[in-house]
């Protein structure tokens, strides 16, 4: 019956993806038209088109055909044919989830937070930029297209920099000119090194194209040619993950950023790294991915375990929970570079995953900012006595994030690790020791955030109200589902990790080299070692 | 025999004419005398395009430059009366002094190494080619009506469109000058109006 | 009825979701009366089960009953899916029964307590925990429901969790937990790695097929046994389980006492065959630990003041035990201990918990004495469970204990006489707390106003007192002996229903709390037929009835023989021809260290010999909270400045660096226009030298 | 005979005028001799098109001069102008007092 | 007598091709008519004069556009004797400024109401400038260009100078002139020496005689031509070291002036650059396209990083219209790998292209200058909370930065897009990977200009005037312009493609 659905859809040429896309915009641009003196119309306004957003992006996963490994509901339409360049739109298991994460984060961050103002900045630009973030990074996450895809990936930064600098906190200037010139910093070698692939690519193709799809399959790059461009690629995501060193932008933007804004930056906007190695880094370079394998390995690994220190010494409870955002990345880029389907499966997984757990962790600190005008951890204390619902909440997204089991951060962890263990041995067991950490830090947090005997300042503490509550559902429900029964977000994923592993596998010599796949029976680990240490030898 | 002397005399001449008087422009400290010395210099390079056969300009140098420009120069100077001797002694920028030696010695060196470097292939260039139309008839050299004449004609065929363009360049100076000259009320008076 | 198994877990579950939903508004006795029906119902399933299993013959013994498939990425197919066999059902049976006693007991300890509602939620979660834990057919079910009861452990440890001892000590268990369960992951990944599956019939096969290198073999059995070492509370990661007695004593009891911290043997039993596959020296290292904790803890116990306390370090010793007979081969032993410890433990923490009770929440055991005949149910209920530990035939204890130290002594004399130093220790400090709670002379009543000021300015409470701050500094480690202090204040406060300690009268406790005790105390007297031992005096039909019901699986085919499971291995050493003596001295040492113990505590006749090294520990956890808190921290703090400092500070570093060069370069504009023309011409020196010099005349 | 006088003779003693020009251009604070230097400058460029013209045979280079001669006019007259604007309101002002902007 | 008679039939050989002329002469006469009937007329009643300026501008646009297609039908050619090239480049060129003249016509009225300034002569001057301007781009003689590069210049320095009230305009005029007397000396010798070397000014025989050379030995001159022809245009186009002149300048004329010497005057220059280096000098393009690499990345990081320390937002705009220039510069350097070629390379259509964005990009913002510093200094103080004051201002100012700082979706970067593929595909990844770090830099600038826009409160003591219209118009224009391209860029790169030069 769902196949016949999509049949029947692909058949009638209802542009889904374009529309995912222009939706939002359109509400941007509509709300730029409201009347100052009228500001409920702005949020009537954004509620209608980013709640429609959201629909269609159910409808999108409603409508996903499960078997199909491929892009689907394609939109290819030619934009600029003298650079080769065109609206072309394609969902996959890989971003299909980030797309449904997407169309759903916005409303809930829309209706669910009102932002705290500053006299110069009303709600009505505020809202407008959201949803100009939103059109943005549900284009980065559906084109196929590099140029189309550099486009929505640096405009994203615009809004997310206003919303940040208008709407953030004591500091935010300085985070919102950091965080918009660090990024921006990555892609213009992102920029170049695609121009580059388009023209070294073109002589195999027979005409400039920026078509991903086209270069990923038919352009043939010399072997060192392609490890320069993969790493003006990587160097753009690694900002964006972010990957140690390059992440202490990220700090300084959540702690500033207004709730809505360190919600969508966790939720969905660091996933455009993540996101970017897969579809692009690892699609177009596979040989340059497995060569440089053993460097992003250890950074990754030595973001699990730095930023979970960091984390565990902040005085700043969204200081902490930015870090430990750094740490979870760094499982998921640790998943991208084991090349085995159970570990990328895990990574884009862990991405949905993060961008829930994280983006709820975020509303309660918002919510506490809110009630207490004061996010350092030492101010607060005793909570789970005057606000027991509250202080569960927070237990729940917290276990998850910690990554227990039966909850949603585990299945992405677990299935990373044990993917990596596959070909990345020792990288994935001291991976797995950032576990122990995880817990440490978020564990004292709670402790001295929920634990003890509240102050008199603590002690008025309200209660989850109950519109906050509705807000938190969703996320609640999303973390104890997926921890659950995870199969259902597995089996659409998977087809597509499947087809970028053999892909991988086929234009590297991945295939022969045994550690990459996952071997059975005869398995010694000393051997491993040795393996291990030409692993090395490769970075 | 005696006209290659002769030509070696004027030469020498004009370029201490020439040279004197530039020395003059930059090294006076009235401005007065400055003008003066360039008066020189143009007359030094005057007797220079003599000596080459370019008479027509010769003329021109003499009437525009120093009948011209060079009165207009003391003119302003008169009208302004900034005919004060500047103290050339001392210097207010630090190192500018220097700076200028380097420049103009690194200048006249690299082009004169350049022109050197260059030596009798200059004007060998065309040799390949057949002299562009109308070049000068080298029969015709000494007759001074023939030279202007090419020049005339060079004026009015090739360089036509430039020709034209001086005189937008002329419409640029007289509105230029208009403008500037016109006279402005203090700022507060159009503030009132 | 078998197919029926999930609805073991499913009772419990349907609890849980039902207190969660109403446990506010069904209040006090309503949720507590509800959620023991519910671990009620699941323990009859299991029963049924039992007995349906005991229908079939051994070979079908072994069913799985697959739910849904859970995480299903390409090779690894992992199902939610449940394991029913002798091992998991008989587990089942005491986890859900003495689960179902110890709610019922809850009902009247936690009577008067705010949070009423919410501590049967979260002993339902934890018996769902427990469930799925033993029930699992696959690592990644058992290690759902192994970190299942590590979180309700966390909760039900800091469940008052306004005092900050109770919330670093169960943020210290859980951590504790988190490093074994590092372990317990990294033998998951190996074992997928090697075998393409976690699912124990895949694994356990392949081992006694040999397919499994040793090498892997060693690696798991080796991984796992750290994830039972951190579960278990053994050397060295036992520091957890001394603090978690902060939480309520029903809690000690059930599950640092009965079953969470079992898990580690069940888990290390229910791979044995990996185990077998594995390297010598993996059982061996077990065996060792073992038998070191085991004496470790016990001269620990010895110089306990407190009544929790005491029962805390005798259960790691106990638990030590239990691995010393996994090291050697006795699976069958080890659970048999496991059982038999489970009643007469679980009985001794309700008992104390009872007088606790009883005292009004005063654990400090100097401060009581000559209860016997305020509380007689809870004392003569309490002499059952120290006969039964201090291996005192025919009580459980005793059989149990017996066993495993004959396979010590089957597998080294060491081993041996450190199993039965620690039986005589065991006796000698059972007895003592028995004799300064119940007997001796009485220190409380008229004294206990001015034992209440001294309680204030004990040094144990300052550094109580200290140890807030402590906490605050990183130290997940709220220093073991003190807490208790802490803990006990935290019972004052929960407690006010009991009023003040003006008119000071021990009291019997309600029969909600009786019952329990008597059930268990029955338990602990018989508990030890189900595994009597091969020696003449007992019918044949009686001896090994454990055994023969567990032997499918920690028995296998031939090849297992020589490695030696069962009680064949040991047929032909000493200790096995010795056995009766063994049993002898076995008594003998009971016998002689309860007679000192009574000597030095009832008669006096020797001074007390209680150094302060053991009552702290030997220091022990605070050697480790004091490396966590200085240089630990330290390092931490360090890492989170380098990068404040170092990372960050480059990255703002460029930026002035622009910022400075620039605000130079800047001033070079002077505004003067003649040096401008200064700085063309030096650039038209340089064009003129590249053009003419470099392109030009070279 | 001996060697009539070289072009390049021509050439070097204009690049000479021409660097004493701008060296003036460099060193004289008096804007109306900054002028002057200028117009040596151009003075100097104008003696190498004619000796190039007469080596290369080529009256292109002549006409160049003579266009040379009206921008020259052009410039002066337009720079007195300016020159007049401002030291109407500053009398005696040098190059140097005309430094309000910088940075 | 015989003489005139000869002069006469002279003449009339030679084909003039006056319908090619067309925009030049509206120009032209559009100024002569100005200040001819301006100066016998009464004043005309206010704007009229900016109108009259415009309407000629557009008409002569609008023949350029015209003219375009006669191109592309019979191929380019050179128009009286081989003195000016008939191509598209000449033509894009012509549009580029004629546009920036309207814009700025439109933005000098309000400017200059009420000031004795008022008058024809400044429009004229726009327009006579425009002239000289499209001559430079379109010259294929060296004296052409020369004559053109004179009248472009002079008529700069009198309107930079044409605020009589500030002592900072005359400054800046005195300076300019006397620079750029300087420099245009180095030029004129440079010509010389080319002429020297080449032994003509005419672009096309140069190429041929090089061509034909029988010996290096006179290249020496030529190249010696070179550096002095480079140093006079890198002057015009402002790029370091020969920046030197273009803060101040910039800051000290009237916005208006600014803003034409910021868009006419670069789009001039880089023709003239291109016509010179690109088309005239191709087989020295190994000589100097290092040079105009060093030149590029001086540019970029000098002007970017000096604009970031900037209190003035003129003179933060001047210093990004440095590293602009060095942005365009990068595209000449793509460019001289072809020069000479068949095959033309995507260099010479990018620079172009980023041309005429640019020069729309920079009108607009000056014009928002000029809007909301009036004629005091455009201190960063006085964009305090533009957005609450004037937020359409705020918005149309927003988009101008973030074009200029190459954000998607403005034609800004489309126009960088252009240029750094362009070096790309050339393989000079160096300076295209400097190019955008330069560009990451100056973003800092454009940032620091809308936090004061939009994150700060606006003092009391600013005044919120209102937006005449005609400027308004002008910034609209401008800012619909901006996004348009940067929407649907594909038209404008077409016409770009087929951007051809004479050879």
């Amino acid at each position: 019956m769902l196949a016949a659905e999509a049949e029947a859809f692909s058949a009638s040429s209802f542009p889904i993806l374009s529309m995912l896309v222009i939706v939002p915009l359109v509400g941007a641009i509509s709300i730029l038209f409201t009347t100052k003196s009228r500001p409920e119309f702005a949020k009537l306004i954004a509620l209608v088109f980013s709640v429609t957003t959201g629909a269609m992006s159910l409808y999108l996963l409603w409508i996903f055909e499960i078997s199909d490994d491929g892009f689907q509901f394609v939109t290819n339409q030619t934009w600029i044919e003298q650079w080769g360049i065109g609206w072309h739109l394609g969902v996959d298991g890989i971003s299909l989830f980030l797309v449904v994460l997407t169309g759903l984060l916005f409303p809930l961050a829309i209706v669910g937070i009102d932002p705290h103002h500053h006299g110069a900045n009303t709600e009505k630009p505020y809202l407008a930029w959201l949803l100009m973030l939103e059109a943005g990074v549900l284009g980065s996450f559906l084109s196929l297209d590099l140029f189309l895809f550099f486009l929505f990936f640096e405009i994203v930064l615009v809004p997310m920099y206003f919303l940040i600098g208008g709407w953030g906190y004591e500091n935010r200037e300085y985070a919102a000119t950091k965080f918009y010139l660090y990024t921006f910093l990555g892609s213009a070698f992102m920029l170049v090194s695609l121009i580059a692939t388009a023209f070294i690519a073109s002589d195999s193709l027979g005409g400039i194209t920026f078509d991903l799809v086209a270069i990923a399959e038919g352009g043939d790059i010399g072997t060192t040619t392609a490890r320069w461009l993969f790493f003006g690629f990587a160097v753009a995501f690694a900002v964006k993950v972010p990957i140690f060193p390059l992440h202490t932008w990220l700090p300084d933007a959540h702690t500033q950023a207004p709730t809505a804004g360190s919600v969508v930056l966790a939720g969905v906007m660091l996933k455009l790294g993540t996101y970017g190695f897969l579809r692009f880094g690892l699609y177009l370079f596979p040989e340059a991915a497995v060569w440089s394998r053993s460097l992003w390995l250890t950074v990754a690994v030595i973001g699990i375990i730095y930023g979970a220190i960091a984390a565990t010494m902040q005085k700043d409870l969204k200081r902490l929970v930015a870090y430990s955002s750094i740490a979870h990345l760094g499982f998921i880029v640790l998943g991208t570079f084991a090349f085995t389907s159970q570990a990328i499966s895990g990574s884009v997984l862990q991405m949905v995953n993060h961008g829930v757990s994280t983006g709820a962790l975020f509303l309660f600190v918002g919510m506490i900012y809110e009630r207490r005008k004061t996010r350092q951890i030492a101010e607060l204390g005793g909570i789970q006595k005057v606000a027991p619902i509250f202080a569960a909440g927070f237990m729940i997204v917290m276990l998850s994030s910690i990554g227990v089991p039966g909850l949603n951060g585990f299945i992405g962890e677990y299935l990373i690790l044990i993917g990596s263990f596959q070909t990345a041995r020792w990288w994935t067991v001291v991976a797995t020791a950032g576990v122990i950490l995880a817990a440490l830090y978020l564990l004292w947090a709670y402790q001295r955030v929920f634990h003890g005997e509240p102050d008199e300042a603590n002690s008025s503490f309200p209660e989850l109200k109950f519109k906050e509550g509705m807000v938190l559902l969703p996320f609640l429900v999303a973390i104890v589902f997926t921890g659950v029964y995870p199969k259902p977000l597995l089996d659409r994923i998977e087809p597509s990790v499947d087809r970028l592993v053999t892909h991988v596998a086929a234009n590297s010599e991945v295939d022969a080299d045994p550690s990459y796949t996952t071997q059975r029976g005869e398995f010694e680990i000393e051997h491993a070692g040795d393996e291990t240490e030409d692993e090395e030898g490769e970075g | 025999m005696n006209t290659t002397i002769l030509e070696y005399v004027v030469f020498f001449a004009a370029s201490v004419m020439m040279l004197g008087g530039a020395l003059g422009v930059i090294l006076f400290r009235n401005p007065v005398h400055a003008a003066l010395g360039l008066i020189l210099t143009l007359f030094g390079v005057a007797v220079h395009y003599v000596s080459q056969e370019a008479h027509f300009l010769a003329a021109v140098q003499i009437i525009v430059y120093a009948g011209a420009i060079v009165v207009l120069f003391l003119f302003v100077i008169m009208l302004l009366g900034v005919d004060k001797a500047s103290d050339l002694s001392i210097e207010p920028i630090p190192i500018q002094r220097p700076l200028a030696a380097i420049m103009a010695v690194g200048l006249f060196g690299l082009v004169a190494a350049a022109v050197v470097k260059a030596g009798d292939s200059i004007g060998t260039i065309t040799a390949g080619t057949p002299a562009q139309a109308p070049g000068i008839d080298v029969a015709t050299l000494d007759n001074n009506d023939s030279n202007i004449q090419q020049l005339a004609q060079n004026l009015y065929t090739d360089h036509l469109l430039a020709f034209e363009l001086t005189s937008v360049l002329l419409i640029v100076a007289v509105a230029g000058t208009v403008l500037l000259t016109r006279k402005w009320p203090k700022a507060s008076e159009t503030d009132a109006a | 009825m078998v197919e029926l198994v999930w609805l073991i877990p499913a009772f419990p579950l349907l609890g849980f979701l039902t207190i969660l939903i109403g446990g506010r508004r069904m209040g006090e006795p309503l949720a507590g009366l509800f959620a023991t029906a519910m671990v009620g119902a699941s323990f009859v399933v299991a029963v049924l089960t039992y007995l349906d299993l005991l229908g079939m013959d051994e070979e079908q013994r072994s069913h799985t009953e697959t739910l849904f498939s859970w995480v299903p990425v390409g090779d690894l197919q992992i199902d939610m899916a449940f394991l029913v066999d002798p091992l998991s059902i008989t587990m089942c049976l005491f986890v859900t029964g003495i689960g179902a006693l110890i709610h019922l007991y809850s009902i009247g300890y936690m009577h008067g307590d705010p949070k009423f509602s919410k501590f049967f939620l979260y002993l339902n979660l934890f018996v769902l925990s427990m469930t799925l834990l033993v029930l699992g057919s696959n690592l990644l079910v058992t290690f759902l429901g192994w970190e299942g009861v590590g979180t309700c452990s966390y909760f039900l440890i800091s469940f008052w969790h306004t005092k900050d001892a109770n919330a670093t000590a169960g943020k210290k268990a859980f951590v504790t937990n988190r490093i074994g369960d590092f372990g317990v992951m990294l033998a998951m990944f190996l074992a997928f790695g090697a075998v393409g599956s976690i699912d124990y019939a895949v694994i356990n096969d392949s081992a006694l097929a040999g397919t499994l290198t040793q090498a892997t073999a060693t690696g798991i059995a080796a991984l796992l046994f750290v994830g039972a070492v951190g579960k278990s509370a053994q050397l060295p990661l036992y520091v957890w389980l001394p603090d978690a007695m902060a939480g309520p004593t029903p809690v000690s009891a059930l599950i640092h006492a009965a079953t969470m911290v079992t898990a580690g043997v069940y888990l290390m039993v229910r791979v044995n065959p990996v185990l077998g596959a594995a390297a010598d020296w993996v059982p061996m290292l077990i065996a060792w630990i073992g038998a070191i904790t085991a004496l470790f803890a016990a001269t620990i116990a010895l110089a306990q003041n407190d009544i929790k306390k005491v029962l805390a370090y005798s259960t790691v010793s106990q638990l030590g035990y239990m691995f010393l007979a996994v090291g050697t081969g006795a699976y069958v032993a080890a659970i048999f201990h496991m059982i038999t410890h489970a009643f007469f433990k679980a009985l001794l923490f309700l008992g104390s918990g009872s007088v606790i009770h009883g005292m009004h929440d005063e654990q400090d055991m100097r401060k009581m004495g000559k209860l016997f005949k305020f509380m007689p149910v809870t004392a003569s209920t309490f002499i059952v469970g120290w006969l039964a530990i201090a291996g005192v035939p025919p009580f459980a204890g005793f059989w149990s204990k017996d066993e495993i130290l004959l396979y010590a002594g089957a597998e080294s004399w060491v081993l041996y006489g450190i199993g039965i130093v620690t039986a005589i220790l065991t006796a000698f400090y059972m007895t003592r707390q028995v004799i300064m709670t119940f007997f001796g002379e009485q220190k409380w009543g008229s004294l206990a106003n001015e034992a209440e000021a001294a309680h204030l300015n004990d040094p144990a409470d300052t550094d109580a007192a200290t140890e807030g701050a402590e906490a605050e500094a990183l130290e997940d480690a709220g220093t073991g002996p003190q807490s208790v202090g802490a803990a006990a204040n935290a019972d004052i406060d929960q407690h006010e229903t009991h009023g003040a300690h003006g008119e000071f009268k021990p009291h019997e406790s309600p029969p909600f709390m009786l019952i329990p005790l008597v059930v268990l105390a029955g338990l602990s007297a018989v508990g030890g037929l189900i595994q009597l031992p091969s020696i003449g005096i007992i019918p044949k039909n009686a001896q090994h009835k454990l055994l023969d019901w567990l032997h499918p699986i920690v028995e296998f085919g031939e090849g297992a023989e020589e490695r030696g499971i069962g009680e064949a291995i040991i047929t032909d050493t000493t200790a096995y021809d010795l056995k009766v003596v063994l049993i002898f001295v076995a008594i003998a040492c009971a016998i002689a260290g309860i007679v000192a113990g009574w000597a030095v505590y009832q008669r006096r006749l020797v001074k007390p010999f209680e150094p302060e090294l053991l009552e702290r520990g030997w220091r022990y956890d605070e050697a480790i909270s004091w490396f966590m808190g200085k240089p630990g921290r330290a390092g931490f703090q360090g890492v989170a400045d380098g990068d404040a400092k170092v990372v960050d500070g480059a990255v703002n570093g460029v930026a002035t660096i622009v910022r400075e060069t620039a605000g130079q370069v800047r001033k070079g504009q002077t505004g003067y226009v003649r040096q401008y023309a200064g700085v063309i011409g030096i650039g038209v020196v340089f064009l003129l030298g590249w053009f003419v010099v470099i392109r030009g005349i070279l | 005979m001996i060697a009539a006088v070289e072009p390049s003779w021509y050439l070097v003693v204009a690049a000479l005028l021409f660097s004493i020009g701008a060296f003036g251009l460099l060193v004289r604070r008096n804007p109306l001799v900054m002028f002057m230097c200028i117009e040596l400058m151009l003075n100097a460029a104008n003696l190498t098109f004619v000796a190039l013209a007469t080596s290369l045979g080529d009256i292109n280079g002549q006409t160049a001069v003579f266009f040379v001669m009206v921008v020259a006019a052009a410039e002066v007259v337009v720079g007195l102008g300016i020159l007049v604007s401002i030291l109407r309101r500053r009398p005696g002002a040098t190059a140097d007092d005309l430094a309000e902007l910088k940075g | 007598m015989n003489l005139l008679a000869q002069a006469e039939e002279l003449t009339e050989s030679i084909d003039i091709g006056w319908f090619a002329l067309t925009p030049l002469l509206i120009l032209v006469s559009g100024a002569l008519g100005m200040l001819v009937v301006g100066a016998l007329t009464p004043p005309w009643p206010k704007g009229l004069y900016a109108f009259v300026a415009a309407v000629t501008a557009g008409a002569a646009g609008v023949m350029a556009i015209v003219l375009w297609d006669d191109i592309s039908d019979q191929g380019p050619r050179t128009l009286v004797e081989g003195a000016l090239a008939f191509d598209t480049f000449a033509m894009w060129s012509t549009i580029t400024i004629t546009a920036v003249v309207l814009l700025v016509s439109l933005l000098t009225d309000q400017f200059i109401r009420n000031t004795p300034s008022d008058g024809p002569e400044i429009y004229a001057l726009y327009l006579v400038a425009a002239t000289g301007g499209i001559v430079m781009a379109s010259a294929n003689d060296l004296i052409v260009l020369f004559l053109g590069l004179e009248t472009l210049s002079l008529a700069l320095y009198v309107l930079a100078a044409s605020n009589r009230r500030s002592d900072q305009s005359a400054e800046s005029g005195l300076k300019y002139f006397v620079l750029g007397g300087f420099a245009s000396a180095f030029f004129l010798y440079g010509i010389a020496l080319v002429y020297g070397g080449t032994g003509s000014t005419n672009i096309g025989e140069m190429v041929t005689n090089v061509s034909a050379k029988i010996s290096e030995d006179g290249d020496v001159l030529t190249l010696a031509g070179i550096a002095l022809l480079i140093v006079g245009l890198g002057f015009k186009v402002a790029a370091a070291p020969f920046h030197v002149w273009a803060p101040d300048v910039y800051q000290g004329a009237p916005t208006p002036v600014t803003a034409f010497m910021a868009s006419a005057g670069k789009a001039a220059a880089f023709g003239a650059v291109i016509r010179v280096l690109v088309s005239g000098l191709p087989s020295f393009r190994d000589d100097w396209r290092p040079i105009v690499w060093v030149l590029a990345i001086l540019s970029l990081v000098i002007g970017s990083f000096l604009a970031v320390v900037q209190t003035d937002v003129k003179r933060m705009l001047a210093y990004s219209s440095v590293s602009h220039a060095g942005f365009l510069l990068v595209g000449v350097e793509a460019a001289g790998h072809t020069a000479g070629q068949a095959d033309a390379g995507l260099g010479v259509a990018s620079v172009q292209l980023y041309l005429l964005l640019y020069a729309v990009l920079v009108i607009g913002s000056f014009g928002v200058v000029t809007v909301v510093a009036g004629d005091q200094p455009a201190t960063l103080e006085s964009f305090r909370g533009l957005a609450k004051r004037k937020p359409i201002v705020a918005v149309a100012f927003t988009v101008f930065l973030l074009a200029q700082a190459g954000v998607p979706f403005t034609s800004g970067f489309v126009a960088k897009f252009g240029v750094i593929q362009a070096a790309v595909s050339e393989n000079s990844y160096a300076i295209a990977i400097i190019a955008m770090v330069a560009a990451v830099v100056a973003a800092f600038l454009y940032l620091r200009i809308m936090v004061s826009m939009w994150l700060h409160e606006p003092d009391e003591s600013a005044v919120v005037s209102s937006v005449p219209f005609s400027a308004g118009l002008a910034i609209g224009l401008a800012a619909v312009f901006t996004l348009a391209v940067g929407v649907y860029p594909t038209w404008l790169i077409d016409l770009s493609d087929s951007i051809t030069l004479v050879r």
